[in-house]
């Protein structure tokens, strides 16, 4: 059952020079239970997508539905409701608490607000048992962020996400702040929660090894729009669009005996502020022409696999 | 006791102001002038150049356009006027006016000018130029000394102008002299409001050189003064000097020290502090150095708030105002406050009056601690509650100490006081505001008489509060205003009326005089002889010069 | 660039235009009647009441606003001083040079100097050198200007007498005044230039340099120092307004007639023109120097160039950022 | 690629780096910080040295002790860095200066921060050459516009500010500065951690490249297992500043002796097994003010025994070449 | 990283304790510390410690220079200048900590509308801070003061006012960027009121470089306000704040420096202490100086 359906969603930021599309006409679906996972180079409306799902931000346009209800604009009860549905867990567990707050008080907040328990006592409790579950040690209940390493601030963060017993958690680059070793620990830990509470991810980041590893489907983002998704498996096994390919054969194996082939991309990403029409991965493409001027669409190349380009067929 | 403000007003000016000590002493300074000035043209030895050091600003030289106390202290150099007064109860002496009549009824006075007066520029000045600088002083509504008094005035002819009084005034016992003295002359085709606020183009002895706003004045001889005769001149009119230069030295330490060290020639005004570096514990000059006292004719004062019903705790409590009378001791507050350089006040008055009266001095309220004490006994202070009276002074070092002084001598005595200081500003506006205060101290003079000066502050005609008309201190109209009015008429003026007016205020402790300044001039002893204005201004070009006196500026 | 200045200057207007309606407003309601303090304490009511209606105090606070701004911004006149009726402009314009003379040089001397002894003390950090220097600017920032300069009156003027103690005339007249006026202003510059410095010698461009094998002279001096500029520029201004105001207490000390003096007298003695005209005068003033710092910053710092040639917007963002 | 544990041995013919006993301690606020304990290793002419480890096991530090920047106040080093037979901590300072940026130079962590933000661009390529070559400031610039082609930015930007380029065109330009003098040693201090893949792949293409036609030897620093594999011949692997085992890269990759390494190995997602769980080390790196007797990692390990907290662990010879710090490595590699 | 895993061996220390260890550590701040501390045990202690009455005339006393009985030597009317001096802290201290405090007051409240609320009411609290930040501070404060006249709470008034603009454009920038801190995102989503936004997570977030301006503008108040007493606009006689001191004694400069010598003196020992403090809070606080 699909519990987030998101259709031609559009976030646009007023800057100085122009409009910046953040994130332009991007839509797909995530099945309960599952996690979707969100590539893309630095800039490209990774974040902006998660924080417009869950309503940090107001979106510019298109259509949020969750559980199949229509969920893109709310009013203040509404979005009170939908925010207990849905979390986030940011990237930076530095920035991501606050630096005033212990670890406890910072866990105990959310069931506080949500007016759930009866007592101090029941919320003390609850908190209690969230911080059992993501591993925070008792001695450290009372610290504050400052005084914790990256991996255990990003529990706090992961603590925080789940005190309201959310559906759906956008994870905004949990891990790539963080040690390999310790990186191994939150990645295997928002694996475990999934399983245990049901859980449904949109798992952003960059790091093509953590998504493969993590994701059951992965969206392709490339300066606001989404070129390529379908299921992790597929993408990994069979990338279509240009850039997804050039993306996976850019990530250094650890692998001594492969020699991967390289698909050298020439350029650097452009400015998402009043972008022409067309293919945005045009410039740097080395298939580009005249055809991908024009607009785009995302088409269903294989079953359950989209792709946004117009030559993907020549290529094959 | 020097003030940094550039400007104050003429009649409330700074304390250090002085002013010949008594008539006698006048008399001999302005004879000693007269003799070398005499001696000095005789033998050709007239000085080359004096600098002063003033511790007021020069701000405008024009005295219709504005008002600072250093431009008085030009005034008689730069300026003529009909006549000028020397010095406090001395008769007036002619300058540009030959003589004057005062018509039987008091109500006009009729002034003949010499017929060869011209300014500085050559212009020549007729009787219609006088009545015009009158009428345009009167204008600027800066010139309220004789606005009080002056309808209008009008030409007759080429010499004659005649002086319409106002019905009211006419009959004051000063308004003939503060008419005629009242207004410089110019002339009225040459004028330039602009020009004349830094170059004046009068009819006095000397020329504006340069004028450095806030630094100096430089004054040089008029050779061709149009009062060619001398022996006509006025006391002020000298010409002992070729060039005079004013120096602006606020401060006081530093203006002795610019005496000492050589960068004047003198100095307008000596602090108490600063008299031992020219003069032993005596009173001596010390060697090299040459300094005169001159007695100012301004009042230090304590007032009372008398007005009844806005909150003065004292103004229905006789004893309890005479308490503090008796519990202050002037003498000691004069001494620590001023040392030499003032003295103590009996009465609301100093000597240099010709309405003084000595027995004053010894009918005045002294200091008695026994006595204040038991006039609190009688007072109602205690039964209501003993509350905090307010002493409000001008923010003025030397003012604010002796409220200090005074705060602490009720203390004494078991009365509450606080001290409250407001800037000139803000003091002018809270002075007339009688919810503001209950003690106040001021100080006053006037350059004519006491009676005038008792008429103006204590008849009920000066103010108002809430529309009641009242004296500065806040007295509505009674027994005070009465006697001003009889003391001040020229009809019945008379030592005895004036006599009345003192005793009224003493036995009702109304009003208190602290002290009266001392200004002390000092000057390099190659001068060898003082002389000052009435309101004690050193007056450079009228001092004597040895024959071997040389300048700093030379 | 031409173009951020003249739209940086438009942008001054309405700030003046607010500073001058502040300053009108703050002098009409303050306690105290211009008329009847320069009449004097025998003034009658009625003499008073002429005197108000001469200087124009008889009308509404709204005319005469309008009419106050109206003759300083359209006819460019300071007006007349209410006491001796002289020229706002032209007596301004005689004193200015004094203050600026004071404030000028002090300003001069602390850059001179403090930025290098600043810098200095930043290159030679712990150093016997660097602990006294430090000592020394904590000890002269925090001596009040006037008492310092009574202290200099004290020895250079009464006890040696070298020095005039006060008033007006050539050089020498400067001497005390300026350096009084000057060494806490340098004492705080080289703290500045120090801190600065010492921050920007811990970044890695300045250990970039170093591993390219120049010269400790040439990474200082080259890297470090255009990078350390930034900060110090940025507190010159208001260095500068410091200067200003603290030559308005020294012009008190030393009896020099220069604006404040003027300045405080008028609003002591409700001159309202004087007042008026003074604080405008003395904000157009501080203004252009802001821009002109600003303008300095821009020539060091190559990013807020860009801002600047780019256009206002961003420019306030980065300007915001950095305070 | 030798290491060992203290005994000197004589550095052969082509061994042009020689790093013995290195230690670097810095003082923060009253405690000293073990940064670096004592780090041997040789470096041959033309190698890739790779020194991988998690953050703050002292790479950084390594690299600028051998090339003297630490700074000066805080930090102090120890032991010798043999650099064509000279020893470069004996050296004068101004005989270094000539050392840095010519002979050996370094490629810095951060490409935000390493350029001087006021200074052209092309200034600060055409500087080094200028301080080591004699050439008038033309052929410099000149020089320096050809650095910036090298690098593959068009030599028109050459008067252009840091700002307005973007991470990875700035990282071209450190690059193009190391590499300016033909440095016979490049200290590349994680040259790519902080751009995208797709730059990063572009990034390390061009260094490789670079570095084979000048055949420049070169230490880089990384805590990617991938980027290693992709660019090193041998691995040295650092834990809390000591270089636990080391070793061709094919050796350590394939035959990990240490449990930390294969602890890293167990941690990384693995693109190409298709694992569920992920095996991570448990803890922390430990406090660097205050290190664990014998093991640094004995805290961490599942290995561990009572021997392991006792005395140096010596480097153990697993096979030629492949040296590894642990005492039950051969029990723990059998078990493998 | 190493100082974090060191003090995991101390939990629960948040980061006002963690300040204050380092402040401990610095003996700048020790010095300060005890200077103002001193200072102000001083001032409150005034009353028991005065020697004599700061108010009592001894004319006979007067203008005496130190000696056994008047530590400090009497001024022009007797009063024994070191109950004066002792007394005098009262003012400085007070008016030091009130100006600051009123106006950091004040710019908290309009820098936090002005940060949190953006739009025009930024746009016109800010205008309005560019207009008095127009007005050179010094002489902003000299023209309110002489406006509004000299009792305490004027001059407190005046001198806070000099400090709005500058303390409410810092707690403004300090806001905006808050604002967008994950935390503040994070505490959204957690359903958080605006209002416990704000005063929770965003103010006592930004107050910091706040209260460490504060700390140096408390040494530059203490200045101010001597000036401010020696022109006369500060506070008057007969109180013994020591700016008004030195201007009393000014007159004496020549014929009893030493009037001169002790006021002064204390306002730059006692600027020294919060120059010093200020320095040192700081140095603490500013994380770019602590790793
Ligand atoms: N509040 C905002 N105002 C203006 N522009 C914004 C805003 N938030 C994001 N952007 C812009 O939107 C684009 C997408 O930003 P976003 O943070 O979603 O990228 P991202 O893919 O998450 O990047 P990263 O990998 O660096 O986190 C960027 O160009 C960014 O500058
Ligand atoms: N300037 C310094 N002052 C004090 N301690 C320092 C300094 N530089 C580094 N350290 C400490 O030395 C240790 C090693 O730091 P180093 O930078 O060498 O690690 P690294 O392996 O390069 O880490 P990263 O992967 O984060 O770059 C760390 O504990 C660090 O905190
Ligand atoms: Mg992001
Ligand atoms: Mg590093």
């Amino acid at each position: 059952m699909a519990l987030i359906e998101v259709q031609h969603l559009k976030k646009y930021f007023d800057v100085p020079n122009g409009t910046l599309h953040a994130v332009d006409d991007v839509s797909f679906v995530i099945e309960k239970g599952t996690t979707m996972g969100v590539v893309g180079e630095s800039g490209c409306g990774k974040s902006t997508l998660g924080t417009t799902l869950i309503h940090l931000q107001e979106s510019t346009g298109g259509k949020i539905l969750f559980e199949g209800k229509d969920v893109t604009h709310l009013d203040k009860k509404q979005l009170h409701d939908y925010r207990e549905d849905v979390q986030i867990i940011f990237q930076d567990p530095y920035s991501s608490l606050n630096p005033r707050y212990n670890i406890a008080r910072t866990i105990m907040e959310p069931l506080e607000i949500s007016g759930r328990f009866r007592s101090k006592a029941d919320v003390r409790a609850e908190a209690e048992r969230i911080m059992d579950l993501v591993g925070i040690e008792e001695r450290l209940r009372g610290s504050y962020p400052h005084e914790l390493d990256g991996g255990r601030r990003q529990r706090v963060g992961i603590g925080r996400a789940l005190a309201l017993n959310p559906k759906f958690i956008v994870c905004d680059e949990p891990v790539s702040a963080l040690d390999v070793s310790i990186q191994a620990q939150v990645l295997n830990l928002l694996m475990d929660l999934q399983d245990q509470q049901q859980l449904t991810y949109l798992f952003v980041t960059h790091d093509l090894s953590v998504v493969r590893h993590i994701s059951d489907n992965i969206c392709v983002m490339y300066l606001g729009q989404l070129v390529e998704t379908c299921s992790s498996k597929e993408l990994f096994a069979k990338p279509l669009h240009p850039y997804t390919k050039a993306l996976l054969s850019a990530i250094p194996s650890t692998d001594v005996d492969r020699k991967m082939q390289r698909v050298q991309l020439k350029g650097e990403i452009t400015s998402p502020i009043n972008p022409k029409p067309g293919c945005r991965f045009a410039a740097r493409c080395p298939y580009a022409t005249d055809a991908c001027r024009e607009p785009q669409q995302l088409r269903e190349i294989e079953p359950k696999h989209f792709v946004q380009c117009c030559r993907i067929e020549e290529l094959g | 006791g020097s003030s940094a403000s550039e400007t104050t007003t003429a009649a409330a000016a700074d304390t250090t102001a002085a002013a010949e000590t008594t008539a006698a002493a006048a008399a001999d300074t302005t004879a000693a002038a007269e003799t070398t000035a005499a001696a000095g043209e005789a033998s050709g030895t007239r000085a080359k150049t004096v600098t002063l050091g003033m511790n007021t600003q020069i701000s405008t030289l024009d005295p219709y356009n504005g008002v600072s106390t250093g431009t008085i202290y030009l005034t008689e150099a730069i300026h003529d006027q009909l006549f000028s007064a020397p010095a406090l109860g001395a008769p007036i002496e002619s300058e540009i006016g030959k003589s004057y009549e005062i018509s039987e009824d008091n109500k006009t006075i009729t002034v003949e000018i010499y017929d060869y007066v011209h300014d500085q520029a050559g212009n020549e000045i007729k009787a219609s130029d006088v009545a015009w600088s009158y009428n345009t002083y009167l204008a600027t509504g800066n010139a309220t000394g004789i606005a009080k008094y002056l309808e209008n005035v009008e030409a007759s002819d080429d010499t004659h102008v005649v002086f319409h009084l106002k019905e009211a005034t006419c009959k004051e016992t000063s308004a003939a002299d503060a008419i005629l003295t009242g207004c410089v002359i110019y002339n009225e085709a040459a004028y330039d409001a602009d020009a004349y606020a830094t170059n004046p183009v009068g009819c006095g002895p000397y020329k504006v050189k340069e004028f450095v706003t806030g630094a100096s004045v430089t004054l040089e001889r008029d050779p061709n003064y149009w009062q060619t005769d001398e022996s006509l001149w006025a006391s002020l009119k000298a010409q002992n000097v070729d060039t005079c230069i004013f120096k602006i030295i606020l401060e006081d330490a530093q203006l002795a020290l610019a005496l000492e060290t050589g960068d004047v020639d003198a100095v307008n005004y000596v602090s108490a502090d600063n008299l031992q570096f020219f003069m032993d514990d005596a009173g001596n000059a010390l060697s090299g150095y040459i300094i005169e006292p001159f007695s100012s004719i301004l009042c230090v004062n304590v007032s009372f708030n008398m007005f009844p019903d806005a909150g003065s705790k004292v103004a229905n409590d006789k004893n309890l105002r005479l308490a503090i009378e008796w519990a202050i001791d002037k003498e000691g507050i004069t001494q620590t406050i001023m040392g030499r350089t003032a003295s103590v006040s009996y009465g609301y008055a100093t000597p240099l009056y010709g309405d003084y009266n000595p027995a004053w001095e010894t009918q005045d309220i002294g200091f008695d601690v026994e006595k204040a004490k038991a006039y609190l006994a009688e007072s109602d202070y205690v039964k209501n509650g003993s509350p905090t009276l307010v002493i409000m002074t001008e923010s003025n070092e030397v003012k604010t100490k002796a409220a200090q002084m005074i705060q602490n001598y009720c203390k004494a005595i078991g009365i509450n006081m606080e001290v409250k200081t407001a800037d000139t500003a803000l003091f002018d506006n809270y002075k007339y505001d009688f919810s503001e205060w209950d003690l106040k101290i001021d100080n006053n003079g006037s350059r004519q008489s006491l009676a005038a000066m008792y008429s103006t502050f204590l008849s009920h005609e000066h103010t108002s509060y809430n529309g009641v008309p009242t004296s500065f201190n806040g007295a509505p109209e009674g027994e005070m205003s009465k006697l001003c009015a009889i003391a001040n008429n020229v009809d019945t003026n008379s030592q005895q009326t004036v006599d009345d007016v003192f005793n009224y205020y003493t036995e009702n402790a109304i009003i208190y005089g602290l002290w009266g300044s001392i200004n002390y001039i000092a000057a390099q002893d190659g001068i060898t002889g003082l002389k000052v204005q009435a309101l004690a201004y050193a007056q450079p070009w009228a001092f004597t010069y040895s024959a071997d006196y040389k300048g700093v500026a030379d | 660039m031409g173009k951020y200045i003249v739209k940086r200057l438009l942008m001054m207007i309405p700030v003046i235009l607010a500073v001058a309606i502040l300053i009108f407003t703050i002098m009409t309601f303050v306690p105290g009647n211009p008329a009847s303090l320069i009449l004097g304490a025998d003034a009658t009511e009625e003499q008073i009441r002429i005197k108000e209606h001469e200087l124009g105090l008889d009308q509404p606070y709204l005319v005469r606003l309008g009419s106050f701004l109206k003759q300083t911004f359209v006819e460019l006149d300071f007006g007349r001083s209410y006491w001796t009726n002289t020229s706002v402009t032209e007596e301004m314009m005689e004193r200015f040079p004094r203050t600026l003379a004071i404030a000028g040089f002090a300003m001069v001397f602390t850059t001179i100097i403090g930025i290098p002894l600043g810098i200095f003390t930043a290159v030679h950090e712990g150093t016997f050198a660097d602990r006294i220097g430090v000592l020394l600017c904590v000890v002269g920032v925090s001596m009040p200007t006037f008492w310092l300069a009574m202290l200099f009156v004290l020895l250079l003027s009464l006890k040696l007498k070298l020095l005039p103690a006060q008033g007006m005339g050539g050089v020498q007249y400067y001497v005390m005044p300026v350096i009084a006026q000057s060494l806490g202003g340098i004492s705080g510059m080289v703290r500045t230039a120090r801190a600065s410095m010492l921050e920007v010698v811990r970044a890695d461009y300045v250990t970039t340099a170093r591993s390219k094998g120049l010269s400790e002279r040439k990474v200082i001096y080259e890297h470090a120092l255009p990078n350390a500029m930034l900060p110090i520029i940025s507190v010159l201004g208001g260095q500068l307004a410091n200067q200003l105001g603290g030559a308005l207490v020294i012009e008190q000390v030393f009896s020099i007639p220069g604006i404040g003096l003027y300045l405080i007298n008028a609003v002591n003695t409700r001159d309202y023109p004087v007042a008026q005209s003074s604080v405008v005068f003395l904000s157009i003033l501080f203004s252009l120097i802001v821009l002109a710092t600003d303008l300095c910053y821009a020539a060091v710092d190559p990013m807020i160039r860009a801002q600047f040639t780019q256009g206002g917007k961003k420019k306030k963002k980065g300007k915001e950022e950095n305070a | 690629m030798s290491a060992d544990n203290g005994k000197t041995v004589k550095s052969e013919e082509s061994t042009f780096l020689d790093v013995r006993d290195l230690t670097v301690q810095y003082t923060s606020m009253g405690s000293v910080i073990h940064a670096v304990n004592g780090i041997t290793f040789q470096l041959k002419k033309g190698e890739t040295l790779a020194l991988v480890g998690e953050t703050g096991a002292g790479k950084t530090s390594i690299a600028k002790a051998i090339l003297r920047i630490l700074p000066d106040v805080s930090a102090k080093s120890k032991g010798t860095v043999i650099f064509n037979n000279t020893d470069l901590m004996q050296m004068k300072e101004k005989e270094m200066q000539k050392i840095r940026g010519h002979k050996i130079s370094m490629i810095f962590q951060d490409p935000m921060t390493a350029l001087n933000p006021t200074m052209r661009v092309g200034k600060q390529i055409s500087e080094v050459i200028s301080a080591h070559r004699s050439i008038s400031t033309e052929e410099a610039v000149a020089e320096g516009k050809k650095m910036l082609e090298m690098v593959g930015i068009p030599a028109e930007r050459y008067y252009e500010f840091p700002h307005q380029f973007s991470g990875g065109m700035k990282q071209r330009v450190v690059i193009a500065i190391a590499l300016a003098c033909n440095p016979e040693l490049l200290l590349a201090d994680e040259p790519t951690t902080a751009l995208d893949v797709t730059i990063q792949a572009q990034v390390l293409e061009l260094i490789n490249d670079l570095k084979e036609r000048l055949n420049t030897s070169m230490i880089l620093i990384t805590h990617d297992l991938g980027v290693v594999n992709e660019t090193c011949d041998n691995v040295a692997v650092i834990y809390a500043g000591r270089i636990i085992e080391s070793g061709s890269k094919y050796d350590v990759f394939k035959h990990p002796g240490h449990p930390y390494t294969n602890g890293l190995f167990g941690a990384l997602p693995n693109m190409n097994l298709d694992s569920d769980r992920l095996s991570p080390i448990a803890g922390l790196l430990p406090d660097p003010t205050n290190l664990p007797d014998g093991c640094a990692f004995a805290p961490r390990c599942p290995y561990v025994t009572d021997k392991c907290r006792q005395g140096t662990i010596p480097a153990v010879e697993v096979e030629p070449g492949h040296f590894c710090e642990c005492i039950r490595m051969d029990e723990i590699r059998k078990e493998r | 990283m190493s100082a974090k895993t060191k003090k995991e061996k101390k939990t629960g220390v948040n980061q006002w304790q963690e300040v204050f260890n380092i402040l401990i550590h610095n003996p700048n701040a020790i010095i300060g510390f005890v200077i103002v501390a001193v200072l102000i045990i001083l001032a409150i202690i005034a009353p028991w410690i005065s020697p004599y009455d700061y108010l009592e005339m001894d004319l006979m006393a007067a203008k005496q220079g130190p000696s056994a009985a008047h530590l400090f030597g009497t001024d022009d009317l007797g009063r024994d200048i070191l109950s004066r001096i002792l007394y005098g802290g009262r003012y400085s201290m007070s008016l030091g900590f009130l100006s600051v405090g009123c106006g950091a007051l004040i710019a908290l409240v309009i820098g936090a509308v002005a940060g949190y609320f953006g739009g025009w009411v930024d746009n016109l609290l800010m205008r309005m801070m560019d207009v008095l930040s127009a007005i050179p501070g010094m002489l902003l404060s000299i023209i309110v003061a002489a406006a509004l006249g000299t009792a305490y709470h004027d001059t407190v008034i005046a001198m806070a006012i000099g400090n709005v603009a500058a303390l409410s454009r810092i707690l403004r920038a300090q806001i905006l960027s808050i604002r967008e801190k994950e935390y503040v995102q994070a505490a959204k989503a957690s359903n958080c009121s605006s209002f416990r936004i704000i005063f929770s997570h965003i103010i006592p977030n930004s107050v910091m470089p706040m209260i460490i301006n504060c700390t140096s503008r408390l040494a530059a108040a203490l200045l101010f306000c001597a000036s401010l007493s020696f022109i006369g606009l500060g506070v008057q006689p007969p109180e013994p704040e020591w700016g008004a001191m030195l201007a009393s004694a000014r007159g004496y400069i020549r014929t009893y420096p030493y009037m001169l010598i002790s006021p002064g003196l204390f306002i730059a020992v006692s600027v020294v202490g919060f120059t010093l403090l200020g320095d040192s809070l700081r140095d603490a606080m500013d994380p770019k100086l602590r790793k």
